[in-house]
């Protein structure tokens, strides 16, 4: 299921200078057309249909068909990615819906500290096998072959 | 775009990451610790945006790789001895070692960033298997590129991020890495990174073979069709020493979308069996004999169970079947007394059915909902897949570095060690996650964890050779020359023919890659070939890949997009090389689902219970194949 | 081109002959000469120019039929004891006789209008094989089109000759066959033949399975891209009965470019071998035991070449080794005293091998200059091209006709003679060629000959019937409205997305048609399954072609052009899914190189010693699959 | 080796209502660009490498290009289709360059008579089982079943 744009929702990122889904596309395969001012997936076939562009896309503008080549048309996996959760709206070709939440991260945006809290530990020497904020991340002693 | 005016932009700093995935972060986050206290300048590039590059752009659903040495669950030595087994025997096992001991640090590190890690009441973490953990990992890459990011703006000027720069080729100063050139896909500038020492943590190699779906559905591959074998063409080109070249992965999935099994087998502890609703691995025993004493481990080694699979398929019982209505039903057996705790346990396993996929595989939740696949109702097709270079999950290519000291026994110590830990065999260079070779199975987790380890030791390098290597500036533009070459061409020719695709002067990248990946399916034992192939086959094949090669000079490229298309298939080709080279050489059939040497079809432990490694010469062109001990430093 | 306005153009004939390829030709130079002496009227339709249309486009380099009853070479049981080997018991005698017996009149007069046969110095002609000759043929099927177009002129404008236009579904007045409809794929406009009797010859089906090469090279399949199962989709959608559906033929070919094998077998006697030099039907003879007495027949049948060369690629011993060098060296023997006459012979040689591939696969002879191939210095590579629907070559799909009346016995009357030579189980629909089933072997000569056969008893049907049968014309409007659906919807849902293939609303003919070929390859034993299947396969592909069909009404159109390919696409489909319900139905493995049911491996022929045939129900539209059974005719 | 046209020698059949290749190729693939008067390909993975299209072509604009998939470059195979003969110019990816001639018809162009010159034969009787032209364009009795 290659991503898709829609037309009508796609608004360019209003005309900024780089788009959320070509800022953010792992394959490079988003484009902004700019004198339409909508944004398009310059090669379906080298989708791996991640949907990072869909997940941010600001407009909701972005779907996707499954891979013609041996999906039946007609199912949905429809996203909405807040900044605890993300949620899930399946439509099955026989027109059940299910919605699934799932939890992404448990912390704010933005708060990731390298050192995660424990500090840089044991992490002076540069020729000691600890890694910066060992032993202290690990809760145990580093081992060493036994010979 | 007609033919680009490049700007060459120069960059120099202490330490070049390249690649910024699992690996790449890990070394960010360490090195930006080590930088800071020396003073010392990072520099991290990516062809894509941290938050969504590499295998881990979509997420995952599982660390695969965690020991939890704290609760006592499990030591750096069981690690090592379930990935020798795992791999027949061979593996690095200073390497692996040093990986499980830092392993639980990391993970402990994506914890606290957020990572939503599944836990018991007491707390404990979810095991699916004996080495992984469950997550709730849609963000897992967001999360950990954001410490890295971090962890960069800590060095202020001194921490820097390219993003949308693709790299290609190494630098040399002499015997030592120098730096790297690469180009933006963006706008015409070709950039010239200068540095004391460099991590490449490139990924894996994807689309060298023919993936079975082949119109639009080309692109869904198991691992991501944007990981194009950049780290082994940078390693190799810079004439590092290449291990495990022919232990491809070959990875049993959901049929089509190419969900993995894992938290099927291990989670939901599902049954796979043929049409007939045989246990394959149970019924198949037997004929896993010439592979002992591997073939009696547990867990069986990933290869041989493929191999049971693929002996149905041989005899037409296929498809194989994923039981998921019988493992979910025997999961909610025991609250069938109470009809609302039932239905509970049932809705639960159903959301962690799809989560499962929605988390990394959202092709395969698609695939499911298109076909009125309910996975608490029917089972789903599983098949192999095609063959993948990937070093940190069950296949095991990659550079050959140096192990850790502490970790090798007296007759290890000259082979596996020769300084810095996970350098090349050229100094300065390091690799890590799936561009260190003979090291599998550490995942997501061990190869941030590698990319640690490597970073901290390339510091320690740059602290004992600070001197900044001298760049042949010849070398960036001949390089200069050779990116501008697909645009000529196409300028020079494209009124030659009225049909844009067909003209005698020039070859498209995606014709090219058709090509490649036909001559690896049907010489070099692709699914096409039932992953079968033999002496006859492989020369075949190099004759077939030199031709290509030639041709490869007539690729096209209209705009920097397609020059990256370009450049990822050149790196493709040598990866197909290098295998074709090392199955050629390696005269006995070690990992039978991966790939069978017809010729020789027997495991032969006398002659080539060993490694077999690979070099290209910078200087001559030549490559040279070879034999190194597997030593045995754990019991 | 937005929605277009089609015209309709009503056209009211006696005669009505679909197809202009080697049985159209046939039929075209019969009827007009009864037509003529009936004063009646002939009106051919072809989707292309009769020229260079159908299999015979390109050339042919042999004419693979031919028995010189004149010169006491062949005699039409000879023939029918042949091909009832080749195709393991089953075929229709009656019909293979009638052709066997007419064939020398039609290749004399291919003679006569100017087709170099090869002769020797006494003039006799050049047999390649028992029932071969050779040809300069490029220009075959220009030569045979001339006479066809001649006959029709001599009818004044009671000869009528329409090309680019496609033909599509059967109109019918109750059992009654009363004409077809299609389009122009030049102009907006539909067409409606009325007619008292229709001779079909619109060739096999192709593209119905994966080829083996799916980027560019997805047009060299061997049999022509643009035969796509017309034939069996018009007679069965008039509710004829079909037969031999599931008797699909697989040619080895040399490899990728689909260069034949005939000429190196059979002129210049080459052995085949697997990369050992093991001729592999000489060591794989024990191997066919379970296909007695077929196995012991010589030649051996086809099925059971392909499948002795399928066992070395299942155990890895291919590619299989067409050993040209050795061929011609061993021709050359002779004259290797008299250094100028060898030289004159090697010369000969040559100039043979590139005229057999110049002559009817222009691909194969550039393959071997790309691939510096001279066949007089090295072998070329052979393989198993994907699985084709056509009646006349080595196969046996087509409708279920009635045979000649003197050559029935008492038993087989009943069943396999109702009246008309050649004509289906529909009232005045005749087939012929691979249109016409259960009598292989009859290849061009053979098809032009069944072509003859089918008119005159066409026009017979016509004096005998001789009233205008009543068109519904609702029918018409159902069929331009379906045409224009495709139209419709891109227009409606095209701005819906910015990238105008991929788009929820609709699909590509393009994309179907990948989708199409991988449930066969898949499910159905195709190349990629190793030509294998199951019961498990067999009905998940009738799953898989359900949602496919349902699908296809949301296939769009663009031009005329894509028109076509939407309606070659229905076509397929239909023929796939005929296939695959004959192969359900049929409970044995009876062409193990064709096709393998994998869940029953042998051959029964206590139970299946039968045809098995299936008929669509053009008012329930339902399909039913039963036996008919096999008489024997011929001693 | 899909057949493509070269931009300078095709001269769209000097604007005649269909050009020569438009009119052969059997799988519809040749089209007329109007506005430059040139025609081109336009299916390149529909194409048989048939070369209808190039053999009929009047001022040889038509030549083929090796399937990209599996056919390594620089090959050509250019046919010279006279009245009588072709004539072959093979040219090998190594250079070496080899020409072939052979006979196509031995009749002059159009001059193919239906009956073949046998005449009607004995194809008076609708019912018999004689074809136009039969016994005398068999040369011998047609046979029937013995019984
Ligand atoms: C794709 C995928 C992967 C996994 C799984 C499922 C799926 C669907 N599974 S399960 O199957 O078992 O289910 C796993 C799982 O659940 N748990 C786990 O721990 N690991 C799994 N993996 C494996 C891990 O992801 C893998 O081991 C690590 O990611 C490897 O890390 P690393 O070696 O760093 O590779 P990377 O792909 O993350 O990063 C590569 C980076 O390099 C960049 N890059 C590449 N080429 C470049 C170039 N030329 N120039 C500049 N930059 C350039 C990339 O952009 C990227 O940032
Ligand atoms: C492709 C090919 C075929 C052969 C061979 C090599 C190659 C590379 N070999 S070797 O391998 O053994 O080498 C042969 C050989 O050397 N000698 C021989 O006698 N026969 C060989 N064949 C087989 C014969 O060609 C074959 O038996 C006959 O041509 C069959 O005759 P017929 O059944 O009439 O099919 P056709 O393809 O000729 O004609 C079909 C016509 O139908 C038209 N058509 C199709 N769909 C239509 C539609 N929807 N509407 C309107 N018209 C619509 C076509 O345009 C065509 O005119
Ligand atoms: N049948 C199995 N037995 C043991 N481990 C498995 C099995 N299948 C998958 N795994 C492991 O589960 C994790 C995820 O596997 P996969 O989904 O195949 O990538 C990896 O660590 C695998 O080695
Ligand atoms: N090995 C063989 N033995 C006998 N007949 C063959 C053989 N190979 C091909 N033929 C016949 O030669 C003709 C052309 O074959 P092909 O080139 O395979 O289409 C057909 O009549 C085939 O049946
Ligand atoms: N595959 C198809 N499905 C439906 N209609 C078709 C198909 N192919 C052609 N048609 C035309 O559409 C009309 C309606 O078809 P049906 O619904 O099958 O009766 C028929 O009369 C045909 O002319
Ligand atoms: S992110 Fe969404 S709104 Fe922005 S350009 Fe892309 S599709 Fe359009
Ligand atoms: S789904 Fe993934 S690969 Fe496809 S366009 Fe979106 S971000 Fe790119
Ligand atoms: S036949 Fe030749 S000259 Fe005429 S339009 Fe076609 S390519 Fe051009
Ligand atoms: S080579 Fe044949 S199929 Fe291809 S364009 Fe020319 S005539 Fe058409
Ligand atoms: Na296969």
């Amino acid at each position: 299921m290659p991503a898709y744009v829609i037309t009508e929702k796609c608004d360019g990122c209003k005309g900024q200078d780089k788009t959320a889904c070509m800022y953010i596309c792992p394959n490079d395969l988003m484009v902004l057309d700019k004198e339409r001012m909508k944004a398009y997936q310059r090669d379906p076939q080298m989708c791996w249909e991640c949907l990072c562009c869909g997940k941010i896309c600001p407009q909701q503008a972005i779907d996707l068909r499954g891979y013609a080549d041996f999906v039946p048309m007609g199912s949905k996996c429809v996203p909405l990615r807040g900044s605890q959760d993300i949620m899930w709206t399946i439509q099955f070709r026989d027109g059940e819906i299910k919605r699934f939440k799932f939890p992404i991260r448990t912390t704010p945006e933005g708060s990731a500290q390298p050192d995660g809290g424990f500090g840089p530990g044991k992490a002076d020497d540069i020729n000691s096998i600890y890694l910066f904020t060992e032993p202290d991340s690990t809760g145990v002693e580093i081992p060493t072959l036994k010979k | 775009m007609p033919v680009p005016n490049f700007e060459t932009v120069e960059v120099t700093t202490d330490l070049l990451i390249l690649g910024g995935g699992m690996a790449g972060c890990g070394a960010t986050v360490e090195a930006c610790h080590w930088a800071k206290k020396y003073g010392l300048k990072v520099t991290v590039v990516d062809k894509a945006a941290l938050d969504r590059s590499g295998a881990v752009a979509m997420g995952l659903s599982a660390i695969n790789l965690y020991l939890n040495m704290k609760g006592g669950e499990r030591t750096p030595e069981d690690f090592v001895r379930y990935v020798r087994n795992d791999l027949m025997g061979i593996c690095r096992e200073d390497v692996v070692y040093n990986i499980g001991r830092h392993v639980d640090s990391t993970v402990h590190l994506f914890e606290k960033w957020g990572l939503p890690i599944w836990r018991d009441e007491e707390g404990k973490p979810i095991r699916s298997g004996a080495w992984q953990v469950m997550i709730s990992g849609e963000s897992y890459k967001i999360i950990v590129a954001e410490a890295a990011k971090n962890a960069l703006k800590e060095l202020g000027d001194k921490g820097e991020l390219y993003e949308r720069v693709f790299i290609m080729e190494p630098l040399l100063d002499g015997d030592r890495i120098a730096g790297a050139v690469g180009f933006s896909v963006r706008e015409p500038k070709i950039y010239v990174f200068k540095a004391k020492a460099v991590v490449c943590n490139m990924g894996g190699a994807v689309h060298v073979f023919r993936p079975r779906s082949q119109g639009e559905g080309f692109g869904r591959s198991w691992y991501p069709p944007f990981n194009s074998g950049a780290s082994f063409y940078f390693t190799a080109r810079a004439g590092a020493e290449q291990t495990c070249q022919e232990v491809r992965f070959i990875p049993v999935r959901f049929k089509d979308a190419y969900g993995p099994v894992g938290a099927w087998f291990l989670l939901f502890k599902s049954r796979a069996t043929n049409t007939m609703g045989e246990e394959y691995t149970v019924t198949r025993k037997k004929e896993l004999e010439p592979w002992e004493p591997y073939a009696s481990a547990k867990p069986l080694p990933a290869n041989l169970r493929n191999y049971q699979g693929m002996l149905e398929v041989l005899e037409g019982k296929d498809p194989l079947l994923m039981r998921t209505e019988e493992a979910i039903a025997n999961l909610a057996a025991a609250y069938k007394d109470d009809e609302k705790a039932f239905k509970k346990k049932m809705k639960q396993l159903e959301s962690e059915a799809w989560e499962d996929f929605l988390d990394m595989t959202i092709a395969q939740a698609n695939l499911w909902a298109a076909m009125n696949i309910r996975p608490e109702q029917s089972p789903s097709e599983i098949a192999a897949a095609e063959p993948y270079f990937i070093g940190s999950h069950s296949g095991a290519s990659g550079a050959w570095v140096s192990g850790p000291e502490d970790v090798q026994t007296e007759e290890s110590k000259k082979d596996y060690c020769w300084g810095y830990c996970n350098m090349t065999t050229v100094k300065g260079l390091f690799a890590a996650g799936d561009a260190s070779g003979a090291s599998p199975h550490k995942f997501s987790s061990g190869s941030f964890t590698e990319g640690r380890i490597a970073a901290k030791s390339a510091i320690k390098f740059i602290l004992e050779n600070n001197t900044q290597p001298n760049v042949d500036m010849a070398k960036v533009e001949e390089f200069k020359k050779w990116l501008l070459r697909p645009f000529e061409i196409f300028e020079q020719y494209k009124d030659y023919a009225t049909t844009p695709e067909v003209n005698p002067h020039y070859i498209l990248p995606r014709q090219y890659l058709f090509r490649l990946q036909k001559i690896m399916d049907e010489y070099a034992g692709g699914w096409g070939s039932n992953f079968t192939t033999n002496k006859y086959k492989l020369e075949r094949a190099l004759q077939l890949l030199q031709w290509l090669k030639e041709d490869g000079e007539k690729m096209i490229a209209r705009d920097l997009h397609e020059l990256m298309r370009v450049c990822e298939n050149v790196q493709r080709t040598m990866q197909a090389e290098a295998h074709v080279r090392a199955m050629l050489f390696r005269e006995e059939t070690r990992w039978p689902g991966y790939y069978f040497r017809a010729d020789f079809p027997k495991m032969d432990e006398q002659n080539w219970k060993c490694f077999v490694n690979l070099r290209w010469d910078p200087n001559t062109g030549e490559w040279s194949v070879f034999k190194r001990p597997v030593h045995n430093i754990i019991p």
